[in-house]
């Protein structure tokens, strides 16, 4: 592929994403990845219930001690956007307009840290009241599975900002908008499994 | 091909093959590092024969034998027989739908390194002097307690190279899903790309809840997680499912691809379609499918219940039926052909009796109840060697024979081939057959040694002269594939004569692009069709020559693989040295800066111009 | 002449006999040889699917054979091309079907027998008084040897199991350090000991123990738990009722029994060495760091598989790591020939069927 | 690869697929809106029964929470993820196989193996 074409909005095909066959294979190999995605998380998920307030006797801390809703929601809400933005991104992706792509980006990956941060948070402070990764089996695969989660992120986060610092100078074309539209597509995948976290970990640990 | 490797000198060629991402040349580190294991592993199990060739014997100790059996299974299963199978599929998938390499030829030669160094990594744990010994399943209230690093190993390892496998897996699905040849529907591919499409299904869903597994072992091991420590509200029995979720859909990864094989050589050597083609295709995608639904068979004795059992083992005889449906369909294939027993099909006829009779085996496991008494008997080791060895590695053997001359131009002694078949067939029927009756008279597995006066003793040294009978049958082949190299007779395209799928339809070996022009393909069997229509060269080109796109060689994954495998030693040390942390961060740090130079870089490939398609075509006597 | 040919005969039948025997393994721990009614139905199992899986083959070899002689190429010449057949909708709906029958013959009985099986439901039954109907086991297995309690009967015992015959008797099951398996093979199999939960099941013995070679079955671990996996066996005696009560009886009676230093010299040892992890009384609770060696003196097995002689024991107690590396006891290299000696003769003379 | 076909569209054609486009853009911020919605009723609910405001039991709450999760899921892979547009087919077998898996798998656990 000439690297060097340049695209004007009335060049640039329909499904960008798909364009060539290189961009095809990263499709269709981006999203069986994410169905394999699916199956870890699941593991993950199953291990969870399976020891969720389980540990030594005498265990102090419990889901429903432990977990702040308020919380919970602030970080909901800056992914639930961030979502929405990284759709604002692909919008601006399928119209050729290369500024607003990386604009509507940049505001994920704020997004993105915010959420982020506010994880760093609340691991510290259960650690600082002693619900410790070697706590028990419960803290473990609490940790386990919402620091993957959070790992995610963190990948997503480090993806993107490559992505944009790279193809700053670039511009959009053909080889590249395929990587931000499977980017685009991890985000919401990471979307779609926090929005299980925060029902099965937060929501039903509150419950009980 | 060879002749320029040779005159750029030593260095150079062990470069380009570091770094190439040619799928073929991938394909064929992946059956050579895979036989080097495939030894490696037998020469454990030649080592536990030897072992149990008398009572009390003392040739091994107690320890060093869980070492040996441990280690066999997991580098039989993980290292030998599955990335040999990867070698097959790698090299012969992409010509059978008629691309010029897979999907993502970057990513499989990360696989590639990521299973070398995987397997190395492994490995090692013998010059540290810290081996696992808890079993190829590692039932984690052993696994936990074992000391030393040796279950650090097995953790590490089998990450390493488990996601070389998802890699690879995934790379094999697109690589089927989006680069067939004009006219390659699904229901025109060979039997081997079906097998190849879904096994490697099969790893998409099964190697991702073993990461975990894998994940939650190394935390309860070096970072003080409590997921298997019941005294912590661990729970044990949460890595035997992990462990089966994956074990099980593993020995389907295993004998699917050998399925494809054997239904190749069939048609091939009998030259007659595979009778039942649409059958075959269904019965391997609901074998697929089913296996998912089995896992806690292994589990019977572990006390889930009456009902879990019932279910599981209904849902495991129900495989049968589908196995059945090949087994026959495979008798109705040569039933009515024209049978010329060449080596490949040699093996592929010991293959029906030996498989359906650890197949049925696995079905009496299946019904519950008499597992309870069969469970952890030797019964279940003469079980899964049947089905694998008579199965998968017959397979390995057929294929060898079957695609050597595709793979390197120059055919393997039938003679020889013969001999090896002889040896190692009898062999394993000699060592396997009678391991069911020592199930059956209360010998348990995994055991270093056995008493005198409890009837085990002629059985067990009829098995361990069967075993020795397989190791020479084995060095005939090594022999064989000396002799043949150093011979080096070239072959033409279609040397077997009766090739049907289109690899047949292009060099020995096949050039660097493979097809001077991507075919076009006319119905299953395309290459079959075209030669009983006259044209001789079995091949109708889609499309005129053209330049063709390649992708550049990278030794990124090199330099990937080897930051993970740097970074498995500073996990293991973090704990107990200073050195430890820095090591697992640098080599993380190496196989991130590794990522993002691939990433950052643009890298295109290249074109190899139409001028140099026709020379090569017309310095082949322009056969195709 | 005829008489030879009869001799002849019989010694023949009799071969046969004992291959066929030979083929089925020793009375004392055979599958093929049960002696129980679990053990039983699992053999009636292991027949009926064996029965079809025979089938099975018979028929795939058959096919195989004949179209092997018919359609060699060397018989229908090299330049035969045969018919290019797709399949046959017939044939594979036969194929499909009479192995889903077979399936469903074995998955009927599997299904009955698994609950069968797995029926514990009158293991806490009572009778009017509050005592238990039936014997239930508490076994718990350690590294390398087992611990068998009797909770109704406030005894407990080691590496020999002792169990009446003609009854159910109900186990339950767990492991102290690491998961073992509970197996006695001819009485039937078999149920892991995991470390977090307890498993519950029953077995019945149908067979005077006395007869068999060694007096005792072979009871087996079946699950890789260390390098002394393979030396982890234990021993199963069977007995009518009436003798076991009895042999309960001088169980309950040994409640008083202490290693008295004053008496011999055996003793005396044993009370300062030994006493810390094995107690030489029979009643009371599980939970000892050795074995309960109340009943040393009637085992068969030293350390649960070397033979039992005084020179035995004194090989394991002065060197246990050798003999089953891995194991938790230590070695006692302090004590001189004699007072092994009178170790061993203590030992040996702890017994309750004497 | 080299041979891409370069169509260019008429000042019309570009117009119209900047309006569908725009129109496409509208449905994602409509599903937004739908996910926020969902999100809050589910964390209402559930603070609703902590507080035990409402009686609402646990086996109400927790089916109802589940639910919203799988629609909120649906909506994301269906309209963020564009699985709803053509050429999607081999994503939708692989998830849905995926999804399949992941549930047989829990439910098993859940259900019948697991104490
Ligand atoms: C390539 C590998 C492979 C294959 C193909 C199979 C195939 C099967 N296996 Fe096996 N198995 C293993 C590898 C394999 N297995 C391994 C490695 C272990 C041990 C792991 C360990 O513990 O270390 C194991 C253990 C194992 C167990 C656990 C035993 C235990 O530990 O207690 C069970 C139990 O159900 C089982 C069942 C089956 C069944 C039902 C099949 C079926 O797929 C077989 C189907 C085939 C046929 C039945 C023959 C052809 C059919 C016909 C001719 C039709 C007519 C037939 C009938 C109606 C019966 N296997
Ligand atoms: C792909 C899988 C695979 C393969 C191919 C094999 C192949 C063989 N296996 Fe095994 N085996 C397993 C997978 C496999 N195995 C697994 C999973 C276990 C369970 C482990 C556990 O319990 O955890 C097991 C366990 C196992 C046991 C039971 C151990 C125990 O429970 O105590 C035994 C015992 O007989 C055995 C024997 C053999 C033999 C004789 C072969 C033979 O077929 C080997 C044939 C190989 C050769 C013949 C090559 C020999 C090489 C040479 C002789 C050197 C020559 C070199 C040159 C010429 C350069 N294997
Ligand atoms: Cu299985």
């Amino acid at each position: 592929m000439d690297l060097n074409k340049k695209f004007t909005p009335e060049t640039w095909p329909d499904h960008p994403e798909q364009a060539t066959l290189e961009a095809k294979n990263k499709f269709v190999g981006f999203w069986i990845f994410l169905a394999g995605e699916i199956i870890l998380f699941a593991t993950l998920f199953g291990g969870y219930l399976a020891l969720k307030n389980k540990g030594p006797s005498g265990l102090e801390f419990s889901t429903q001690s432990l977990y702040e809703l308020p919380l919970v929601f602030v970080m909901t809400m800056l992914l639930l956007t961030s979502s929405l933005t990284s759709v604002y991104a692909m919008y601006h992706l399928k119209n050729y307009n290369f500024k607003k792509m990386q604009l509507w980006l940049a505001i994920t990956a704020f997004l993105g840290l915010g959420f982020l941060a506010l994880e760093v948070y609340e691991f510290t402070h259960y650690v600082q009241l002693g619900f410790t990764f070697s706590n028990s089996a419960f803290s473990s695969a609490f940790y386990t599975l919402v620091g993957t989660h959070g790992f995610h992120v963190a990948v997503g986060l480090v993806w993107i900002t490559l992505l944009i610092f790279r193809n700053a100078k670039r511009g959009l074309n053909l080889y590249n908008a395929t990587k931000y539209y499977t980017f685009s597509l991890y985000w919401h995948f990471i979307d779609v499994i926090w929005v299980f976290i925060f029902t099965v970990v937060y929501l039903m640990g509150v419950i009980g | 091909m060879s002749s320029v490797a040779q005159k750029r000198g030593f260095g150079a060629t062990v470069y380009d093959w570091m770094t190439s991402v040619d799928h073929k040349k991938v394909g064929i580190m992946y059956l050579f590092g895979g036989l080097f294991f495939f030894i490696l592993g037998g020469i454990e199990a030649m080592l536990i024969r030897l072992q149990l060739l008398t009572p009390n014997n003392d040739l091994v100790s107690a320890g060093l034998f869980n070492e040996l059996i441990t280690m066999h299974g997991t580098t039989m299963i993980f290292l030998a027989a599955m990335p040999i199978l990867f070698g097959f599929m790698n090299y012969i998938m992409p010509l059978q739908i008629g691309a010029r390499d897979v999907a993502f030829p970057f990513l499989n030669s990360l696989g590639l390194w990521l299973f070398i160094f995987g397997g190395i990594f492994l490995n090692l744990s013998w010059f540290f002097g810290h081996v696992p010994d808890s079993g190829w399943t590692s039932y984690t209230s052993l696994a936990i307690s074992s000391e030393g690093h040796g279950m650090d190993f097995y953790a590490i390892g089998l990450q390493i190279a488990g996601a070389g496998t998802l890699i690879a897996g995934i790379n094999f699905l697109v690589t089927i899903i989006n680069m067939r040849a004009p006219g390659m529907t699904y229901m025109r591919m060979p039997m081997f790309t079906w097998t190849t499409f879904v096994a490697s299904a099969l790893i998409l869903f099964a190697f991702p809840p073993f990461t975990i597994g894998l994940f939650m072992l190394t935390f309860d091991r070096m970072f003080g997680a409590n997921f298997f420590d019941h005294t912590m509200g661990g729970n044990t029995i949460i890595w035997e499912h992990i462990f089966w979720i994956m074990g099980h859909p593993e020995v389907y990864i295993l004998i699917l691809p050998a399925f494809g094989i054997f239904s190749e050589i069939f048609s091939v050597f009998a030259r007659k379609r595979l009778f039942g083609y649409s059958a075959m295709v269904f019965a391997t995608v609901l074998i697929g499918f089913l296996g998912f639904m089995v896992w806690a068979h292994h589990m019977f004795t572990v006390g889930l219940g009456p009902t879990a059992n019932a279910i599981f083992a209904v849902a495991t005889m129900a495989i049968a039926v589908p196995t059945g449906v090949k087994i026959f369909n495979w008798l109705l294939t040569i039933w009515g052909g024209s049978i010329k027993v060449t080596t490949p099909m040699l093996y592929a006829l010991g293959f029906i009796p030996s498989f359906v009779m650890g197949g049925v085996t696995g079905v009496m496991q299946g019904a519950a109840p008499l597992d309870y008494q069969l469970h952890d008997s030797y019964f279940i080791v003469a079980h899964f060697h049947y089905v694998i060895v008579g199965g998968v590695v017959l397979a390995i053997f057929a294929g060898l024979h079957y695609w050597w001359p595709k793979m390197f131009g120059t055919m393997l002694s039938e003679k020889l081939g013969k001999v090896t078949f002889a040896f190692f067939f009898i062999g394993f029927h000699l060592t396997f057959l009678i391991q069911h009756w020592l199930g059956f008279w209360g010998m348990p597995r995994r055991v270093w040694t056995y008493m005198d006066g409890q009837g085990w003793n002629a059985a067990n040294s009829i098995s361990t002269i069967g075993a020795l009978m397989m190791g020479v049958g084995f060095t005939v082949l090594v022999i064989n594939i000396i002799i043949t190299t150093v011979k080096n007779v070239r072959v033409s395209n279609d040397p077997w004569e009766d090739g049907r799928t289109l690899e047949w339809a292009i060099s020995s070996p096949p050039p660097f692009y493979n097809y001077p022009q991507t075919p076009l393909v006319r119905g299953l069997d395309t290459v079959w069709i075209e030669k009983m229509e006259g044209n001789k060269s079995g091949f109708t080109p889609s499309e005129p020559v053209v330049d063709i796109h390649m992708p550049n060689g990278s030794i990124i994954p090199f330099f990937m693989s080897l930051g993970l495998f740097i970074a498995g030693f500073g996990a293991m040390y973090r704990a107990e040295t200073t050195w430890g942390l820095t090591v697992l961060i640098l080599g993380l740090l190496l196989t991130f800066i590794a990522m993002s130079l691939r990433s950052v870089k643009d890298d295109l490939g290249y074109y190899v111009k139409k001028e140099d398609v026709l020379r090569d075509l017309k310095s082949k006597g322009g056969s195709n | 002449m005829m008489k030879g040919l009869k001799k002849w005969r019989l010694f023949s039948l009799l071969a046969a006999l004992t291959v066929f025997l030979a083929g089925c393994g020793q009375e004392e721990l055979s599958t093929l040889l049960p002696a129980g009614e679990v053990g039983r139905d699992q053999f009636n199992l292991l027949m009926l699917t064996s029965a079809i899986m025979v089938l099975v083959i018979f028929v795939v070899v058959i096919i195989y054979v004949i179209s092997l002689i018919r359609f060699r190429r060397s018989k229908l010449g090299e330049d035969h091309i045969p018919e290019q057949v797709e399949g046959s909708h017939t044939l594979e709906l036969v194929w499909t079907i009479i192995p889903i029958i077979l399936v469903l013959i074995m998955a009927v009985p599997s299904v009955y027998y698994t609950y069968k099986l797995g029926d514990v439901s009158a293991m806490d039954a009572v009778d009017e008084d509050g005592n238990a109907e039936n014997l239930v086991v508490d076994v718990t297995a350690k590294l390398y040897w087992w611990e068998f309690e009797y909770p109704d009967l406030g005894i407990v015992t080691a590496q020999e199991l002792v169990v009446p015959m003609d009854e159910k008797v109900y186990f339950n099951l767990i492991a102290a350090d690491v998961k073992h398996s509970f197996w006695i093979p001819a009485v039937g199999g078999k149920l892991d000991t995991n470390v977090e939960n307890v498993n519950k099941f029953y077995l019945v013995f149908e067979k005077d123990s006395k007869d068999l070679k060694d007096g005792v079955f072979y009871g087996k671990c079946a699950e890789l738990c260390g390098p002394s996996h393979a030396l982890m066996d234990f021993k199963v005696k069977t007995m009518p009722r009436a003798e076991f009560n009895n042999w309960v009886t001088a169980m309950q009676a040994t409640g008083d029994r202490v290693a008295d230093a004053a008496v011999s010299q055996g003793e005396e040892l044993f009370a300062q060495s030994c006493i810390g992890c094995h107690a030489v009384s029979a009643v009371g609770e599980s939970g000892a760091a050795g074995p309960n060696l109340a009943t040393f003196g009637d085992r068969n097995r030293v350390a649960g598989y070397l033979d039992h002689t005084e020179k035995d024991l004194k090989n394991w107690i002065t060197d246990t790591q050798k003999y089953k590396p891995g194991n938790t006891m230590p070695s006692f290299t302090q004590f001189s020939d004699d007072e092994l000696d009178a170790i061993a003769a203590y030992l040996m003379g702890l017994s309750v069927e004497k | 690869m080299a041979d891409i076909e370069v169509y260019k569209k008429s000042a019309h054609e570009l117009a119209l697929s900047h309006r569908r486009a725009r129109k496409s853009m509208r449905g994602q911020v409509m599903m937004f809106s739908l996910m926020i919605f969902l999100t809050l009723i589910s964390f209402s609910i559930v603070t609703a029964y902590q507080h035990e405001t409402l009686g609402f039991s646990s086996y109400f709450t927790i089916p109802v929470i589940l639910l919203f999760a799988a629609v909120q899921v649906a909506l994301q892979l269906y309209y963020f993820m564009h699985m709803n547009e053509k050429g999607h087919n081999v994503a939708a077998l692989f998830m849905f196989i995926g999804v399949l898996l992941a549930f047989a798998m829990l439910l098993g656990y859940i259900s019948i193996v697991w104490w």
